[in-house]
């Protein structure tokens, strides 16, 4: 196997309480391929959102990483100074949050946040700044005079696909994508998740996808990884996972999902 | 539009409101002004010079009806009738003269309060936690909590009294003509800065919490986050994203907040003698002088109200999901 | 649509429309179903096609802006006080947010103590006790440990029981269930849903289950209603909607729910842009003409 | 409650603001025992700075400042836990009244609590208490309570709408509940912090404006107070004739009693918002980050 | 120039209203320094005339007129001649506009008229030999002038023409004024001093801060502790002298509503013993800081009116004006007045129970302690005495309209007891003026203030003066304290000439009620 491009190694964080900590991530490690999807799924709470913040160094207290160590195409994350984390930042990881819906600024126009970004990375001007982002949106097929709307004049699905724009403004090498469609409906989820699938392939960005579904994952992820109570305990193969799983809790989460065609794993719910 | 035609109305019927209840409180005060204006000037008249006198004040008996529609009608035309005190100047004209005071103070100091303690909470807010925040909260729960007469009297006690700094009267030296001049400005300014060091002490603190907890209760919002991640510098994050933001319900305390500074400079205009609205109010109920009484409510109620439609102004302005509606 | 007979409520040909002119919304355009006594029907359909509506016109906390709604064969006359607090008492909703349905100032006895005293009058002190824990022991929980607990100290799927266990104290025929298991894990879902069938079953209650999820509308109900742009486009059976779907936004609706077995980079899976803005504007074209495909099996003719 | 207790009690500010609040609540209780001086009377020369027999001196004619200052502390305990209470009763009843009810009730309750809001509170108080003339504590505490309710009523009301839209109060109405028992059990309960919060808030203002209005000269004379001894000795020119301790006590006993207050309302306002809350688990953070034994 | 920094009048800001008819609004320095009196009766010499616009005046024998005689060559400041027709116009003028009125010198004359272009003759609605005191309290103004305003009560008056030694007015700011020379004054020669200033000064802090650092050559302000924190900065040229003025005194209200108040109130025993329990020195050192004179003379007379004493008045009931608790205690004893109910306080003889409470202003804190201190003496004595502090203006209706049991008043100082007398006991006055409040009326008393008025011969009056103070001080219808100071600091640092204890040549305040300033006023000279 080639070098992979992003190594989580050993990572422990805490969450630090009035008297005793709260252990969020436990001793997890997996390693993210170039041009890869690498999915985390697994249940509400069990730590997927913290990791995610962990790759772009984004917590503040009480979280305190104690151990382990991120490597970015074998650069320690961990170990950039200030300087150097905000030139990371967005150049190297960008994210798409749990709750895209709400991670645009509400009084600042699009353009604004597409310029924010292009001019602290890239010290765009203002008209470079405006055709980048014109770029940006036709690729997500919002229509490029739009730039000069608020958020709150988008739907949920565009604003969605906005953030994705913002991401790939800087062609970034890896996407940390938090649950981003668990808010819309299934068609525009499809829409929207198809439409990474092509830039991805297009710009050979790599994906760490995370979200409870473990359907969109396997049809999504080319490998997926499970946690529970903020312990990796499987890590395999979309396909792997799919048809043979190892985990107990791995199959219990597939006999959770009722499935649409034939009552294929019915029985096992049932049991 | 329609949200700011709606208050506009609203402040309409409040003035109006306000107008009526300032119509009413003075003439259910007790005692009647021109007998007190001569007890306390130890001169005596006879009842038919009081009659005439009352009559040339305008104290007409007529049904309460009558009185206060020629009330309304003169407010709406400006005239807010003659003060007693002050006699004969107009009372726009006592007003007028005081208002320049303080406006002069209080903007002053609700300004340099609003921007230091908006600062203050800003900084407090994004370190959280730090000594820094440690010191303004608790510096910020003292200023709040003291009693602006008591911040007053203090100050005037070690600055003006014991240690003699400043001035302990007057808005400017007597000695000098109001001019444009450097000297002049510089009294004003010397004369100033107690005044406007208790009124800032009084308001900045409680500036600095509002804006504190905004802020903290915006950090968490997934636009900061999001700001972060995108690699902008902490001081891009703080002001651009979470202060501008966190400003907004601040904002809309400042209108509240004007209430307070009225007040305060009401009681810090007394204690330090400073010619404003405040002192002449606290002077005319003394004094019984209604007139000023009455304009002087009315002008404080008008204040409120402009303060209130400016923060609704700009409230449509920062916040663009209002404008549409 | 099915026939009404014997259901306990349907909505007649119900529009409703929100604001004026320019800016009006057709949340619901002359829908009409029945819910009958242990069955359970559910209504699919993505984000603002009117499914809360729906349920909200069902809860009266909407008044239709046409067609009526008839309770047992009746129509509801907001005039009638009596009538309509019978009504009430006879529909109730579990909502989406276990969180936030239940007051996190009371305790879970006082959350099922409540309706008993309101509308059991006949039940003494001591046997209001009782049949709280009979309630809970009913939806599978201990009633020991659970009973004088806070909403806070429970987990997501439990409230969920709680909040069940509570129709059931006000003594509901209908139970309208807006979303019930969306927010919850994964793995609890199955239980609540499990739960919902059983009581159907066993109290014959008539459900009217909300979801964008069709898989577990298949899982639950017998029959669904498809909805789009405040129409219902296809209903029927849910086997028969589900496996021979009619209307171009039941099909697209159906491609879209994750399936495992179909990977995107499998072409044969693409959804197209420009096919799903086609299939969204011919949709929203209101129309009359209904086709029946089978007995049990309609949809709604599309433009052409 | 109980939760609330004890958030109480593991908060540094709830308990020193606490403990400043019930050392004041028992000296104003005590202070028959603590003082043979009548506060009324004069019980020795006038201006005599602090010494064994005065501990902190006397007033212009000659009462005992240490007297006054115990038994005025009744006063003002009594006025702002009076006018406070009557405050947050009025304001959180019309707030959530309003806020529940909604339609023509909310826009008449709406439009006089941004009516009240919008005249200056402090000016309307000094000409209601001129007209009443000679406020004694109980009518200052009464118009304090009747003109100072809208803040409370508008954060009540804005609070009561979010809860109001939370599904156990739809499903509270749905089971048939009776309007009352919505607002009084359903969601007041909800509102305790915001209701803690206003009452603290309100007592601190009502204590602060007793005072001021007294300072201003609008109380009674024969009421002993920290506003009149302010104002007596305002009126005794105590600053310039060097009787410091005859105008600083009051001061430093109200500034010390607001301070009290204060904290304790930071601290509820800190136990309704956990965000706002610093405390320990930061102390614990940043030593864990010093010690290296973890970094961000 | 010479500049004198004078205080008359604490103000938050000074207004430019000059109107010498508008009393409580015109700057105090109107009267007296810009309009000229006629003549000014030194009341710190036996009274004498100090002829000023005058230069005699001349009573009729039957007492009913009056004629002044103006200086020749009197001019107005702006040039123009003062004649008697100026005279005659400003009394029209009161006439024809009586709100302008403040002395009610139309209830006094009925007449006035020009004689001659020097001379007025007024005639007099009764016949009386104090015509001229009070005819010349009426400032004379400009006709030419005046005549034009078209409404003289809200005339602010803001450029003066007068008569007086300082007409011009240079500088007026919010905070300061001038006041300064007149170029036509008829008695230039005779003035000093160019200029008064007068600084704003608001409240006790500010005055005192003014008066201590010397900025103030002549103040009239009330220094709390003065030997300290004035007298102490400058010793050998900062000086106080606090003179007698007006007499507070605390009253029954001998028609109060309450029976068995009103029983006691009317008993002269129960009277005189409630005055033996105040302990008027206290009220003086305490309540006065020192500052008031003391007065225990039960007819009133007391320091201020000391040349019109009657020593055997005082010999046969001075007592009753000295503080002496045991003998108040015995006096209620044996007139009856004991506790039969047992709660601690006496009753009437008859057993009702006595109760009242002692009214005074809400903000008059100097007047609060002195009835603080009446109250201790008298719940000592056994007496249920509680104070009231209802607001001024209810305090003044309810003397007034005697809706009060007890209260505490002052009277005004004047050239003679007469005034004061004449204010308090005359009957017509009843409901109409607070110094009735005490409701006590003597018809011997009355027509013995008759007789005074009409009697021109001093060593006659003082005989009828002798006989109405006894019966004032056998009925004691007023328990005198003491008599409110006259405010009088003054600084010879920058001025000499002053009045001073040792040679006492005329009253020395510079407040509007004391129309000799301007003979203090002439009397002062740079010290260099
Ligand atoms: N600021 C915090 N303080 C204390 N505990 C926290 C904090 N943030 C998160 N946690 C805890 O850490 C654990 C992991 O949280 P995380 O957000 O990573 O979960 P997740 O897997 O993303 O869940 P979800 O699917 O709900 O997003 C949770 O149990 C949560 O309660
Ligand atoms: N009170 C209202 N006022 C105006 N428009 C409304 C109102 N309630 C709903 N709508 C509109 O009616 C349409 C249908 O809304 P509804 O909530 O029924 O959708 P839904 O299918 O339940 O969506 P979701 O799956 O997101 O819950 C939407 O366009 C919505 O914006
Ligand atoms: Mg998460
Ligand atoms: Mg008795």
């Amino acid at each position: 196997m080639t070098k992979p491009l992003l190594s989580i190694k050993n990572l422990t964080i805490d969450y630090i309480g009035e008297t005793a900590d709260f252990r969020a991530v436990d001793d997890v490690s997996f390693d993210v391929a170039h041009g890869e999807v690498f999915g985390l799924a697994g249940e509400s709470g069990c730590g997927k959102s913290t990791i995610a913040f962990a790759i772009s160094r984004l917590h503040k207290p009480p979280a305190l990483i104690r151990n382990g160590q991120i490597l970015l195409e074998g650069r320690d994350v961990l170990g950039l100074d200030p300087r150097e984390l905000r030139s990371f930042r967005w150049r190297e990881v960008a994210m798409v949050f749990q709750s895209a819906m709400n991670s645009l600024n509400p009084v600042l126009r699009v353009e604004a946040q597409f310029y924010d970004v292009l001019r602290t990375h890239q010290g765009m001007n203002r008209s470079q700044a405006r055709e980048r982002t014109a770029e940006m949106l036709r690729l997500v097929d919002i229509p490029p005079d739009r730039m000069r709307d608020y958020p709150h004049q988008f739907s949920g699905g565009m604003r969605q696909r906005i953030v994705i724009a913002i991401c790939l403004a800087l062609n970034p090498k890896i996407v940390v994508m938090d649950e981003p469609t668990t808010a819309l409906d299934v068609v525009v989820q499809r829409e929207i998740l198809q439409r990474i699938n092509e830039l991805r392939k297009t710009f050979g960005f790599s994906v760490l996808f995370i979200t409870h579904d473990l359907g969109l994952m396997v049809q999504f992820c080319d490998r997926i990884g499970i946690m529970l109570a903020g312990k990796l305990v499987e890590q395999n193969s979309a396909g792997n996972i799919y048809t043979k799983p190892q985990h107990d809790y791995t199959r219990k989460l597939w006999a959770s999902f009722p499935s649409l065609h034939g009552a294929r794993l019915m029985e096992v719910a049932a049991s | 539009m329609v949200f700011l035609l709606r208050r506009l109305g609203f402040y309409l019927a409040a003035f109006i409101a306000a107008a009526t209840i300032n119509f009413f409180l003075p003439r259910l005060m007790p005692g009647d002004p021109i007998e007190i204006m001569f007890s306390s000037a130890g001169a005596e008249l006879s009842i038919e010079n009081l009659a005439a006198l009352k009559l040339t004040f305008g104290f007409v008996d007529g049904p309460l009806w009558q009185q206060y529609l020629t009330y309304l009608q003169s407010i709406f035309t400006g005239d807010l009738g003659r003060s007693i005190k002050y006699f004969p100047l107009p009372v726009t004209s006592v007003l007028g003269h005081a208002l320049i005071w303080t406006v002069g103070l209080m903007g002053t100091a609700t300004i340099v309060s609003f921007t230091l303690g908006t600062f203050l909470g800003i900084l407090a807010a994004w370190r959280r936690g730090s000594i820094f925040d440690v010191v303004v909260s608790v510096g910020a729960i003292f200023a709040t909590s003291v009693p602006a007469v008591v911040t007053s009297l203090i100050v005037l006690f070690f600055f003006g009294f014991t240690l003699g700094w400043f001035p302990t009267g007057y808005a400017a030296d007597p000695a000098l003509d109001p001019s444009f001049s450097l000297t002049y400005i510089g009294s004003l300014l010397y004369h100033g800065i107690l005044p406007m060091l208790t009124l800032c002490t009084v308001l900045t603190g409680g500036f600095a919490v509002t804006m504190r907890n905004n802020m903290i209760n915006l950090l968490g919002e997934d636009y900061i986050v999001m700001a972060r991640a995108k690699g902008l510098s902490d001081s891009r994050v703080m002001l651009w994203y979470a202060a501008r933001n966190a400003l907004l319900p601040t904002v809309s305390s400042l209108a509240i907040a004007i209430g307070t500074v009225l007040g305060g400079s009401l009681v810090t205009e007394v204690v330090y003698n400073y010619p404003g609205l405040g002192n002449i109010l606290y002077q005319a109920i003394l004094a019984r002088d209604y007139p000023v009484i009455q304009g002087q409510l009315l002008i404080m109620t008008v204040a409120m109200l402009v303060a209130n439609f400016i923060v609704d102004v700009s409230y449509v302005l920062l916040d663009p999901r209002l404008r549409g509606a | 649509m099915t026939k009404a007979g014997n259901a306990i409520l349907s909505l007649d040909r119900v529009s409703k429309t929100f604001g004026r002119a320019p800016y009006m919304v057709k949340a619901a355009q002359s829908v009409s179903f029945d819910l009958h006594a242990g069955r359970t029907l559910a209504l699919v359909g993505e984000s603002g096609s009117g499914k809360t509506t729906c349920a909200r016109l069902v809860m009266q906390e909407y008044t239709p802006s046409e067609g009526r709604l008839l309770f047992k064969g009746k129509p509801v006359e907001a005039r009638d006080a009596k009538a309509l607090a019978a009504y009430r008492r006879s529909v109730q909703m579990i909502f989406q947010d276990p969180f936030s349905s239940l007051n996190p100032a009371h305790t879970i006895a006082y959350h099922l103590r409540r309706p008993l005293q309101l509308h059991r009058r006949d039940l003494k002190r001591s046997q209001i006790n009782d049949a709280v824990d009979e309630l809970l022991q009913r939806v599978r929980l201990d009633p020991g440990i659970v009973a004088s607990k806070r909403p806070h100290e429970l987990s997501g799927g439990q409230r969920q029981r709680v909040n069940i266990a509570r129709t059931l104290a006000v003594g509901a025929e209908v139970i309208v269930a807006d979303e019930p298991t969306s927010m919850l894990d994964v793995s609890v879902r199955l239980g609540v849903l499990n739960l919902l069938n059983e009581m159907k079953r066993d109290m014959k209650l008539a459900l009217l289950y909300i979801t964008h999820d069709i898989a577990t509308a298949r899982y639950v109900a017998e029959d669904i209603i498809v909805m789009y742009a405040g129409q219902i486009v296809e209903w029927g059976n849910v086997n028969k909607v589900i496996d021979n779907p009619q209307h171009p936004y039941t099909r697209l609706l159906l491609s879209a729910v994750p399936d495992p077995d179909v990977r995107f980079d499998d072409p044969k899976a693409h959804l197209k842009t420009a096919d799903v803005e086609e299939v969204r504007r011919l949709s929203a074209i209101p129309q009359e003409s209904v086709v029946a495909i089978e007995s049990d099996h309609f949809v709604r003719q599309i433009a052409a | 409650m109980g939760p609330l207790v004890r958030s109480l009690i593991r908060n540094r500010k709830a308990v020193v603001g606490l403990i400043i609040i019930a050392l004041i609540v028992l000296i104003a209780l005590a202070a028959p025992l603590l003082t043979e001086y009548n506060p009324a009377s004069r019980v020795g020369r006038p201006h005599q700075p602090p010494s064994a027999d005065h501990w902190l001196g006397t007033t212009r004619i000659g009462q005992d400042v240490f007297s006054r200052l115990i038994h005025g502390a009744r006063t003002s305990l009594a006025v702002g836990f009076g006018a406070g209470l009557l405050i947050t009763v009025l304001g959180t009843a019309l707030g959530i009244i309003a806020g529940y009810r909604g339609g023509k009730t909310d826009e008449v309750i709406s439009f006089f609590t941004n009516m009240v809001l919008v005249v200056p509170n402090l000016p309307l108080l000094l000409v209601l208490a001129a007209f009443i003339g000679q406020a004694s504590p109980l009518v200052i505490a009464i118009i304090l309570g009747f003109t100072s309710w809208a803040w409370g009523a508008r954060v009540t009301r804005a609070e009561t709408l979010s809860v109001k839209h939370k599904d156990f109060i739809k499903s509270a109405e749905m089971m048939g509940e009776p309007r009352w028992r919505i607002m009084t059990f359903e969601i007041f309960p909800n509102l305790i912090s915001i209701v803690g919060i206003n009452f603290i808030g309100s007592v601190i203002f009502a204590i602060i404006t007793e005072a001021t209005l007294e300072f201003l000269g609008l109380g009674d004379p024969k009421t002993v107070s920290w506003g009149m001894m302010l104002y007596n000795a305002q009126k005794a020119s105590a600053l310039s004739v060097g009787a410091w301790w005859d105008i600083l006590t009051p001061c430093f006993a109200l500034a010390i009693l607001g301070i009290g207050l204060s904290l304790l309302n930071f601290a509820v306002d800190e136990i309704a918002n956990p965000r706002l809350r610093t405390g320990n688990r930061l102390s614990r953070w940043t030593a864990l980050i010093r010690s290296g034994e973890g970094r961000l | 120039q010479t500049i004198l920094t004078a205080n008359i009048e604490p103000a938050t800001t000074w207004v430019r209203n000059f109107n010498p008819f508008s009393q409580t609004s015109a700057r105090q320095s109107t009267l007296d320094f810009i309009y000229e009196p006629l003549v000014v009766f030194n009341r710190f010499d036996n009274n004498k005339p100090n002829f000023r616009l005058a230069e005699s005046f001349k009573l009729a024998d039957d007492l009913k007129s009056i004629e002044f005689k103006l200086r020749p060559d009197l001019k107005w400041s702006d040039g123009k001649p003062l004649t008697s027709a100026d005279v005659k116009f400003t009394y029209d003028y009161l006439k024809k506009f009586p709100a302008l009125d403040f002395v009610s010198i139309w209830k006094f004359i009925d007449g006035v008229e020009a004689v001659d272009a020097q001379t007025v003759r007024f005639t007099l609605v009764n016949p009386s030999s104090l015509a001229a005191d009070q005819l010349v309290q009426v400032p004379i103004v400009p006709e030419h002038i005046w005549k034009d305003v078209p409404d003289p009560v809200t005339f602010a008056n803001e450029t003066p023409v007068g008569s007086g030694p300082l007409t011009e007015i240079p500088r007026f700011t919010g905070q300061t004024y001038d006041q300064c020379r007149n170029p036509n004054y008829w008695d230039a020669a005779e003035l000093k001093i160019d200029c008064l200033r007068f600084p704003q000064l608001a409240d006790n802090n500010q005055l005192l801060t003014a008066t201590a650092d010397g900025t103030l050559d002549w103040g009239v302000s009330f220094i709390p502790d003065v030997e300290n924190t004035y007298v102490a900065k400058d010793k050998e040229h900062y000086h106080y002298w606090y003179t007698p003025s007006s007499m507070v005194a605390f009253l029954f209200n001998l028609e109060t509503a309450n029976e068995a108040n009103r029983k006691a109130f009317n008993d002269i025993k129960f009277r005189q013993a409630v005055s033996m329990s105040l302990d008027r020195k206290a009220m003086v050192d305490v309540a006065g800081y020192g500052y008031p004179t003391l007065n225990e003379d039960p007819s009133g007379m007391g320091e201020l009116y000391k040349s019109w004493s009657d020593p055997s008045v005082i010999e046969a009931f001075g007592k009753f004006g000295k503080h002496d608790a045991e003998a108040a205690k015995e006096l209620l004893d044996e007139a009856g007045y004991v506790d039969k109910d047992g709660d601690g306080f006496r009753d009437n003889p008859d057993g009702s129970k006595i109760s009242f409470s002692v009214i005074v202003p809400n903000a008059w804190t100097d007047w609060i302690d002195t009835v603080q201190i009446a109250i201790e003496g008298m719940q000592e004595a056994g007496l249920d005495a509680k104070i009231a502090t209802p607001e001024e203006a209810v305090w003044t209706g309810n003397l007034i309209n005697g809706t009060f049991d007890m209260a505490i008043n002052s009277l005004p100082a004047a050239a003679s007891p007469y005034y004061p007398y004449q204010r308090a006991f005359n009957e017509t006055d009843k409901g109409k003026t607070r110094f009735t409040a005490q409701r006590w009326f003597n018809a011997d008393l009355a027509k013995l203030l008759v007789d005074f008025t009409r009697t021109p011969d001093p060593a006659a009056r003082k005989d009828v003066m002798n006989k109405a103070q006894r019966i004032v001080a056998e009925n004691l219808p007023l328990m005198p304290v003491y008599n409110n100071p006259n405010w009088y600091q003054y600084n010879t640092k920058r001025f000499t000439g002053w009045s001073t204890p040792d040679s006492p040549f005329v009253n020395p305040s510079i407040s509007r009620t004391n129309p000799a300033r301007l003979l203090h006023l002439l009397a002062l000279k740079p010290v260099n």
